[in-house]
C-alpha cells in the first residue's frame, strides 16, 4: 500500500490542488499608489463568523467605500483619512490567540495600523504584542474590561464600550420593569465572556435588589447547541428573571429550544446579545423578552442624519440591515477618521505621522451612526457609550420594542482607574 | 533506524545558520521562534510515535509549561528565562512522571483517548479557574537574561537564539537517547512486544520512560511559547492543539529529530500564506496540504530533504 | 543437578486439559526433544516455562529457584529463552537491526556502570555491538540479508533469525518451539545444522519441540513425549521412538504439521 | 422526585441524539478501521442539506408535515453522494497505513469540508425551526417537552435495532461481521471486502447526516457545528468499546445520564465530566465497556 497506482495520485491531485488555484486567486489582489492600508481582523470562519465578523466585513466595506468617494458620509464630509484613501485587508480571526498573535505580527508587516479583534482573549493577547511593535491597534467589539484595567497603552486604543455596562444596564433595567424580581437565574457559556457577565449581572443585582434569590446558574458548553436539560432546570428553577449572554447561534439555539417549552412565559428572560438574532429569528422570541444590542445600536441607535445614511447605504449593498457588530465597525472607522483628520489640521494639512495620530485619537469625542462616542476611561484610549434594553413586543407579524430605557455612560461604566467589578460591589459609587 | 551519523552536522550547521542569519530576517524571528516552541513538542511526540503511540493529549504538557512559566512571571516575579524554562519542563515532566504509572498500560486508539481525556480535563479546570482568566489566559512578562530583558520592542533576536540553542541542545540529546539500547526499542515495542519482553526488558517502563521524556519535551515547548507569545490560555490544553501537533509530527515525519522543526516551519509557513491570500479558505489549503504529504511523502517532509532513505 | 526442573504442571483451557501434572528436570549441556501430537500440550508446556503462561497448579525451577510467577522478561534475564511457533521478530527493522536491538539490550542488563545501566545509556551503535551482530549473521549464514527488512523474508530465513535473536540473548537454556516447522523438508536439516552449532559453541542447554522424528532421533539426547497434556514416554531417543504407545498415539497419530500454528496457537 | 425524571427524559434525549451520530462513527471503525475525524462535518452536511430542503419546501408551502420526510430525505441524499465520493475518491487509496495516518487523512478531508461548506452555505446561519414546534408540546414531570424530541428518540432506536438486525440476521450482514471479526481470514474466503467497505462508510455518513438533519429545527445552522460533536461521539465510542454497537449505545446513555445529571445538580462541571467519565472507565476499562478480547498467537 506504500505506492500508490498512477490513477489515485492524479485524482488525489486534483482532490489537493484545487484549493491551492483558490489561494493563488486571493493572490491576485494586490496594491496601487499608497494607500492607507488597514488591517482588518475579524472572525470568518467558525461560529462567530455570521453573526459577528461578516456583518462587521460588510460594514467596513460600506463605510470604506462612502469615505474613499467622499462627501457621502454625514458629518464626515472629507474623502479618506487625513487626506489618504483607504484600503482594507481582511484577516480571519478564528484559531485562538497562539495563531493570532503569530497572524497580528505578520498583519503589521503589511499594514498601516489594525482594527479588529472580537474575541476578548485575543484583544488581551494582541495589545501587548502592538505596544511592543509600536503600531496603532484599534479594538473594536471585544468586551473585557481587563484590557485597560490591567495595563495602559499608548498604541491600543478600543472604541467599543465594554461589556460591564451591558450586565450593569441589564440590571438596572430589570430592577425597574420587574421592581418585584426575587428568584434570578442564569445560563452563559461556559468561558470568559459568559462568567464574567453573570457575575456583573448578579453583582449589580445584589446591590439594586438585596437579598435577590439566585435559583440556578446553568453553564452549558460554548457551542454546544444542546439545551434540552439546561432549559428543564430553568423552568424547574421557578426563576422570575433568567439572564444570558449567549451570542449568535447559541443565543438562537437556545430561544428556539426554550420558547416552545413555555420558559419566556414562566420567566423574564433577559438576551445582551439578542439583537443580531432579531431579524431573522424575531418571530420566535416571544413578546416579554429583554433585548440588549450591547450599545445604542440597530433599532436602539438614535434617529440622526449619520445613522440613516448608514442603515440604507448597508441595506442597499447586502439586503439585510446593519447589526451591533455592523455598528461597532463603523465606529472604530469613524472614530478613526475624526483622529486622523484632526491629526491632519494640526499637522498643516499634511499627512499625519502615527504619533500624532494617537495624540489626536486620544479623550477625542466623535459622532457614529450609535450617537456620540468619548474616548473618556483608560487614560483616553477607552470609549464610553449608554446602553439602552428593550422588550420585545410583537405588532402583527412585525417585532417592536417597547420600554426602552437609555442609560448614559457614567450610570453604567465605572469612573476612570476603578475597577468594574470593585465599582459594582461598591454601589457603583461614581468616584468623583 | 535513527541517529545517521549525519544528523549531528546538520543540527550544528542548522544551529550555526539560524543564528548567524537571524539579524538579517527581522521579519520572521518571532515565527521562527514559535516553530522552535511547537518543534520541541512534535519532539517529544516523534519519540512516541516510533514506539507506534500517538498522544492526543500533548497539549498538557505544552499547556502545563506555559503556565508554569505564566504563573511564576506573574505571581512570583521571577524573569530569568532559563529559570522559566527549566521551571516548565519539570513541572510537565513530573506530571507525566505520575500519570504515566497509568497511560503506560495503554495502547493504541485507547492511549490517544486517555491522554485526549487528561488534558480536556486540564482545560475544563483552568476554563473554571476566574482567578487564572478563565478562557481568556493572562500575559506573561516578558523574560530576563543575565538581568537583561530578551523579547519586546524591536529586539527579539535574543528570546530567538536561546530558543534555536534550546531547540539544538534537546534534538542532540534526543538523537543521543534514541541511540542508545532503549531509545532502539521503540521500532521494536511498536512491532513486537512480545518479543521485547523475550529479551528481558519492560515494555511498560520503556513506555512510561519515553512518555515522561515527551512530556518534559512539551512543557519546554510550551514554556518557550508562553514567553515567545507573551500571553497564555487554556486553548494551549484543548485537544485541537494536540491535534495540530500530530499534524506537525505526520507533516515533518519520523525519521529524525531534525523532521519536527522543519515540520513546524513548514506548517507555520504555510499557514501564514494561507492566512494571507485566502483568508476565507485557510483551513482547506492546510488539509489539502496535509493530504499531498500523506499521499507523496508519507515519510513525511524529511524524507524529501534527506537521502532516500531505505524506507522512504 | 537439573538446571531447569518443572513440577507437576497444570493447566487447563475450559474443558481442554493443556497439562496434568508434567512433570520433567533437565541435566544442564543436554538437549531434549519434545514429541507430541498437535495439541498434546507441547507449546503449553514451553509458555509456561518461559512465564508466558501460569500453570493452574505447579512449580517451574531454574537451577532450583521457583520461577513459576516470573514474567517472561524476568526469567529471560535469568537465562532461559526462546524462539517461537511463529516467528516474532520486528518486521519494519533490517536483520541486522533486529539482532542488535537484542544484543543492546543484553548489554545493557550486564554491563556498563551502574549509572548508564540504570539510566540504559549503553549507545547501541558502538563497536563491540556492531561485531557481536555480524558473527551471529556469520554464524547462521544471514549475511545475505544483512539489511533486508524482517517482513519481507522467506519462512525459513524468519525462523532462523528468530532463533538467532532468541541465541543473541546469551540464554544458558535456550526453548525451541518448531524450529523446523514450515521449513521446506530439504532445509531443516541445514536449519538446525545451523542452530546446533552456534549452540555448542556456547554450550547450552536446549529444549525443541518437533514434529520430524528424523529430526528428533538425530539431534536429541533425550526425548520426552507428549499426549493429552500427559508425559507419554520420557527417555533416549530409541526407547522413546520405539515405545509402542508413542508409536500409537503420537508418530501414528496425525501429522499435520501446516496446521500446528491455527490449533495449538490458540493455547498460547 | 419529579426533578429526578426530568433528568432521565433528558438524558434520554441527549443520548439518542448523541447515539446517532457515535452508531456511524463505531460502525465505520469496527469495518474499516478508521476513526473518522470528518464524521463531524458530515454531520453539518446534514444539517445545512436538511436546512436547505426543508427552507425549500416550506418555502413553496407544501405540507408542513411532510418537512419531516425532507429532513430524512436530506439525510439519505448527504449519504449517498458523500459517502462514495469520499469512501472511492480518496479513503481507499490510503487502506493498508496506519490507524493514526488514516486519522489525519480524515482530519485533513474535516479542514477541507469544513470551507466547502463556508464556500457552499455562508456563514450566515439557517433555521427552520417549524418541524420542531409542528407537533406541540407533551408534560412530563410538569415540565414541556417538544414532541419532536419523540421522533429523535424513535428513529435513534430505529437506527440501532435497524443495525443491529442487520447485522444479525441478513447475510450481507453476517459477512459485515466476519469482515469486522477478521479481515485476512475473510478476504480469504473470497468476500469483495471493498465493496462492504462503501456501503458501510456510505451507511455510516448517512447516520452521521440524519444526526444533523434532525438537529438542524431545534438549532441555528452556523459554521463549526460539527467539531464539538466530533470529540463527543470519540468519546461515546470509547466509553463503550470501539466497533461495538451496544458499546455505542451504553456509552452514549451513560454519557448522557452523567451530563443531564451534572446540568441539573452541579452545572460548574458539566463542561468537562464526560471527559472524568471517559477517563475513569478507560482506568477500569482499558478498552472501553464492550471490547472484544483479541488472543494473540505466538
Amino acid at each position: 500500500m506504500k505506492k500508490l497506482s498512477c490513477g489515485p495520485k492524479t485524482f488525489a491531485i486534483a482532490v489537493s490542488i484545487f484549493p491551492m488555484l483558490l489561494l493563488a486567486m486571493h493572490a491576485g489582489a494586490g496594491a496601487q499608489e499608497k494607500p492607507l492600508k488597514i488591517g482588518v481582523v475579524t472572525f470568518l470562519s467558525g461560529a462567530a463568523a455570521g453573526p459577528f465578523g461578516v456583518p462587521a466585513k460588510q460594514a467596513g466595506e460600506v463605510v470604506v467605500e462612502a469615505l474613499n468617494a467622499g462627501g457621502k458620509v454625514p458629518g464626515y464630509g472629507s474623502k479618506g483619512m487625513g487626506g489618504s484613501s483607504i484600503e482594507l485587508v481582511f484577516v480571519d480571526e478564528a484559531g485562538g490567540t497562539t495563531k493570532q498573535v503569530t497572524e497580528y505580527r505578520n498583519l503589521i508587516e503589511r499594514v498601516d495600523l489594525v482594527i479588529g479583534y472580537i474575541s476578548s482573549g485575543d484583544c488581551l493577547a494582541v495589545a501587548p504584542a502592538a505596544e511592543e511593535m509600536r503600531k496603532l491597534t484599534i479594538l473594536f467589539d471585544c468586551g473585557t474590561p481587563r484590557v485597560f484595567e490591567d495595563a495602559t497603552y499608548k498604541y491600543v486604543f478600543r472604541t467599543g464600550a465594554t461589556s460591564t455596562m451591558d450586565n450593569v444596564a441589564a440590571a438596572l433595567y430589570i430592577s425597574e420593569t420587574n421592581p418585584n424580581v426575587k428568584k434570578i437565574a442564569g445560563i452563559n457559556q461556559n468561558y470568559a465572556w459568559g462568567q464574567d457577565s453573570w457575575s456583573d449581572f448578579l453583582a449589580a443585582m445584589k446591590v439594586l435588589k438585596p437579598g435577590i434569590e439566585v435559583a440556578t446558574v446553568q453553564w452549558p458548553q460554548l457551542l454546544s447547541g444542546q439545551y434540552g436539560a439546561e432549559i428543564s432546570a430553568l423552568l424547574s428553577s421557578g426563576a422570575d428573571v433568567v439572564h444570558s449572554s449567549f451570542w449568535g447561534g447559541d443565543m438562537e439555539a437556545f430561544v428556539l429550544q426554550a420558547s416552545p417549552r413555555g420558559l419566556f412565559k414562566k420567566s423574564t428572560v433577559v438576551l445582551t446579545c439578542g439583537e443580531t438574532g432579531m431579524y431573522k429569528l424575531g418571530s420566535q422570541v416571544p413578546d416579554g423578552t429583554v433585548i440588549g444590542a450591547r450599545g445604542p445600536f440597530d433599532m436602539f441607535a438614535p434617529d440622526t442624519e449619520l445613522n440613516r445614511w448608514f442603515r440604507k447605504a448597508y441595506q442597499d449593498k447586502y439586503g439585510v440591515p446593519p447589526t451591533y457588530p455592523s455598528y461597532k465597525m463603523a465606529q472604530a472607522l469613524l472614530g478613526l477618521k475624526s483622529a486622523y483628520d484632526k491629526a491632519r489640521s494640526s499637522n498643516g494639512n499634511k499627512a499625519p505621522g502615527q504619533d500624532q495620530v494617537i495624540a489626536a485619537f486620544e479623550r477625542i469625542s466623535f459622532e457614529a451612526p450609535g450617537g456620540k462616542v468619548q474616548m473618556a476611561l483608560g487614560k483616553g484610549h477607552q470609549a464610553v457609550q449608554g446602553m439602552v434594553f428593550g422588550t420585545v413586543k410583537h405588532n402583527g407579524n412585525q417585532v417592536t420594542y417597547v420600554d426602552v430605557k437609555t442609560y448614559p455612560p457614567d450610570k453604567v461604566t465605572p469612573p476612570e482607574g476603578v475597577k468594574a467589578e470593585d465599582w459594582i460591589k461598591s454601589g457603583f459609587k461614581s468616584g468623583k | 533506524m535513527i541517529g545517521k551519523g549525519y544528523t549531528v552536522h546538520v543540527l550544528v550547521v542548522a544551529l550555526v545558520v539560524l543564528l548567524v542569519a537571524g539579524p538579517f530576517m527581522h521579519k520572521w524571528l518571532f515565527m521562527l521562534t514559535m516553530s522552535m516552541g511547537k518543534g520541541l513538542v512534535v519532539l517529544g511526540l516523534i519519540v512516541l510515535l516510533r514506539t507506534g503511540l500517538v498522544s492526543f493529549g500533548q497539549g498538557l504538557y505544552y499547556c502545563v509549561g506555559a503556565y508554569t512559566v505564566g504563573s511564576l512571571g506573574q505571581f512570583l516575579g521571577w524573569k530569568n528565562a532559563l529559570v522559566l524554562l527549566v521551571g516548565g519542563t519539570a513541572a510537565a515532566a513530573v506530571l507525566a512522571t505520575i500519570l504515566g504509572f497509568l497511560l503506560a498500560n495503554y495502547r493504541s486508539i485507547f492511549f490517544a483517548m486517555l491522554s485526549l481525556a487528561f488534558s480536556m480535563i486540564l482545560f475544563g479546570l483552568l476554563v473554571k479557574t476566574s482567578a487564572l482568566g478563565s478562557t481568556d489566559g493572562f500575559n506573561v512578562p516578558a523574560p530576563t537574561l543575565f538581568g537583561k530583558a530578551i523579547s519586546g520592542a524591536g529586539h527579539q533576536y535574543p528570546l530567538f537564539a536561546l530558543g534555536c540553542v534550546v531547540a539544538f541542545i534537546a534534538a542532540l540529546l534526543t538523537n543521543a537517547y534514541l541511540r542508545t539500547a532503549l531509545g532502539r526499542l521503540s521500532p521494536a515495542i511498536r512491532d513486537n512486544e512480545i518479543r521485547v519482553e523475550y529479551m528481558g526488558a519492560s515494555v511498560r517502563n520503556a513506555i512510561h520512560t519515553k512518555y515522561v521524556i515527551a512530556g518534559a519535551l512539551a512543557g519546554l515547548g510550551g514554556a518557550l511559547t508562553a514567553m515567545t507569545i507573551g500571553h497564555i490560555d487554556p486553548e494551549m490544553a484543548y485537544w485541537t492543539t494536540s491535534g495540530e501537533f500530530v499534524f506537525v509530527a505526520i507533516l515533518g515525519g519520523t525519521g529524525s529529530v531534525i523532521a519536527p522543526f522543519l515540520g513546524a516551519i513548514i506548517f507555520e509557513i504555510i499557514r501564514t500564506y494561507a492566512y494571507q491570500y485566502s483568508p476565507n479558505t485557510w483551513q482547506m489549503v492546510l488539509g489539502s496540504a496535509m493530504l499531498l504529504v500523506i499521499i507523496f511523502l508519507p515519510a513525511g517532509l524529511w524524507s524529501a530533504f534527506a537521502y532516500r532513505s531505505r524506507r522512504g | 543437578m537439573a538446571i531447569l526442573e518443572a513440577r507437576a504442571l497444570c493447566r487447563r483451557f475450559g474443558a481442554v486439559t493443556a497439562a496434568s501434572n508434567i512433570s520433567i528436570a533437565i541435566e544442564p549441556d543436554t538437549v531434549v526433544g519434545l514429541i507430541g501430537t498437535n495439541g498434546a500440550g507441547k507449546t503449553t508446556f514451553v509458555n509456561m516455562v518461559t512465564g508466558y503462561l501460569k500453570p493452574d497448579s505447579g512449580r517451574v525451577l531454574f537451577k532450583e529457584r521457583d520461577i513459576t510467577s516470573l514474567p517472561p522478561r524476568d526469567i529471560t534475564k535469568l537465562g532461559i529463552c526462546r524462539s517461537f511457533q511463529i516467528p516474532q521478530l520486528y518486521d519494519s527493522l533490517t536483520v541486522f537491526e533486529n539482532l542488535v536491538v537484542a544484543l543492546g539490550i543484553v548489554q545493557r542488563n550486564t554491563e556498563g556502570s551502574i549509572f548508564s545501566r540504570t539510566f540504559k545509556l549503553v549507545p547501541a551503535s558502538n563497536a563491540a555491538l556492531v561485531y557481536a551482530a555480524e558473527t551471529m549473521l556469520e554464524r547462521f549464514g544471514l549475511i545475505e540479508y544483512r539489511e533486508k527488512e524482517a517482513a519481507v523474508l522467506p519462512e525459513g530465513v524468519r525462523k532462523l533469525l528468530d532463533i538467532a535473536v532468541a541465541l543473541a540473548v546469551r540464554p544458558e537454556v535456550l526453548i525451541l518451539d518448531e524450529p523446523t516447522s514450515g521449513v521446506s523438508s530439504d532445509e531443516k536439516f541445514t536449519v538446525m545444522e545451523t542452530v546446533m552449532k552456534a549452540v555448542r559453541a556456547n554450550g547450552v542447554t536446549v529444549i525443541f519441540v518437533e514434529h520430524d522424528m528424523e529430526v528428533v532421533s538425530r539431534y536429541s539426547q533425550r526425548v520426552v513425549a507428549f499426549y493429552e497434556g500427559r508425559i507419554l514416554a520420557d527417555g533416549s531417543p530409541a526407547d522413546v521412538l520405539a515405545n509402542s504407545d508413542v508409536c500409537k498415539f503420537v508418530i501414528g497419530g496425525p501429522r499435520t504439521a501446516h496446521m500446528t500454528p491455527a490449533t495449538e496457537g490458540r493455547n498460547a | 422526585m419529579t426533578e429526578l425524571l426530568s433528568v432521565v427524559v433528558d438524558a434520554v434525549i441527549y443520548s439518542s441524539w448523541l447515539f446517532i451520530i457515535a452508531l456511524g462513527l463505531t460502525l465505520i471503525y469496527g469495518v474499516m478501521k478508521i476513526l473518522n475525524m470528518a464524521h463531524g462535518s458530515f454531520y453539518a452536511l446534514g444539517a445545512y442539506a436538511a436546512a436547505s430542503l426543508v427552507g425549500y419546501w416550506l418555502g413553496h408551502g407544501y405540507p408542513p408535515l411532510a418537512s419531516y420526510g425532507m429532513l430524512v430525505l436530506a439525510a439519505i441524499l448527504v449519504g449517498l453522494i458523500t459517502g462514495p465520493l469520499v469512501e472511492r475518491g480518496l479513503l481507499r487509496f490510503m487502506y493498508g497505513k496506519d490507524e493514526i495516518i488514516l486519522l489525519l487523512v480524515t482530519y485533513a478531508l474535516f479542514l477541507i469540508l469544513e470551507d466547502s461548506i463556508k464556500i457552499i452555505w455562508g456563514v450566515n446561519p439557517y433555521f427552520i425551526s417549524e418541524p420542531y414546534g409542528l407537533l406541540g408540546v407533551w408534560d412530563v414531570a410538569g415540565l414541556s417537552y417538544p414532541f419532536y424530541n419523540i421522533i429523535l428518540i424513535a428513529v435513534s432506536v430505529l437506527a440501532g435495532v435497524g443495525v443491529a438486525v442487520v447485522l444479525q440476521y441478513t447475510r450481507p450482514g453476517k459477512l459485515l461481521l466476519a469482515v469486522i471479526h477478521d479481515r485476512e481470514v475473510s478476504m480469504a474466503m473470497g468476500i469483495n471486502v471493498n465493496r462492504f467497505y462503501m456501503v458501510t462508510f456510505t451507511v455510516g455518513t448517512m447516520l452521521a447526516a440524519i444526526g444533523g438533519a434532525l438537529t438542524a429545527p431545534t438549532v441555528s445552522v452556523v459554521p463549526g457545528m460539527g467539531v464539538g460533536v466530533i470529540v463527543l461521539a470519540f468519546a461515546v465510542v470509547v466509553i463503550g468499546g470501539l466497533g461495538s454497537l451496544q458499546g455505542a449505545a451504553l456509552g452514549a446513555l451513560i454519557v448522557g445520564l452523567v451530563r443531564s445529571a451534572a446540568v441539573h445538580y452541579l452545572p460548574q462541571v458539566e463542561l468537562f465530566s464526560i471527559y472524568v467519565v471517559m477517563a475513569l472507565v478507560l482506568i477500569f476499562r482499558p478498552k472501553g465497556l464492550f471490547a472484544a478480547a483479541e488472543v494473540r498467537k505466538i
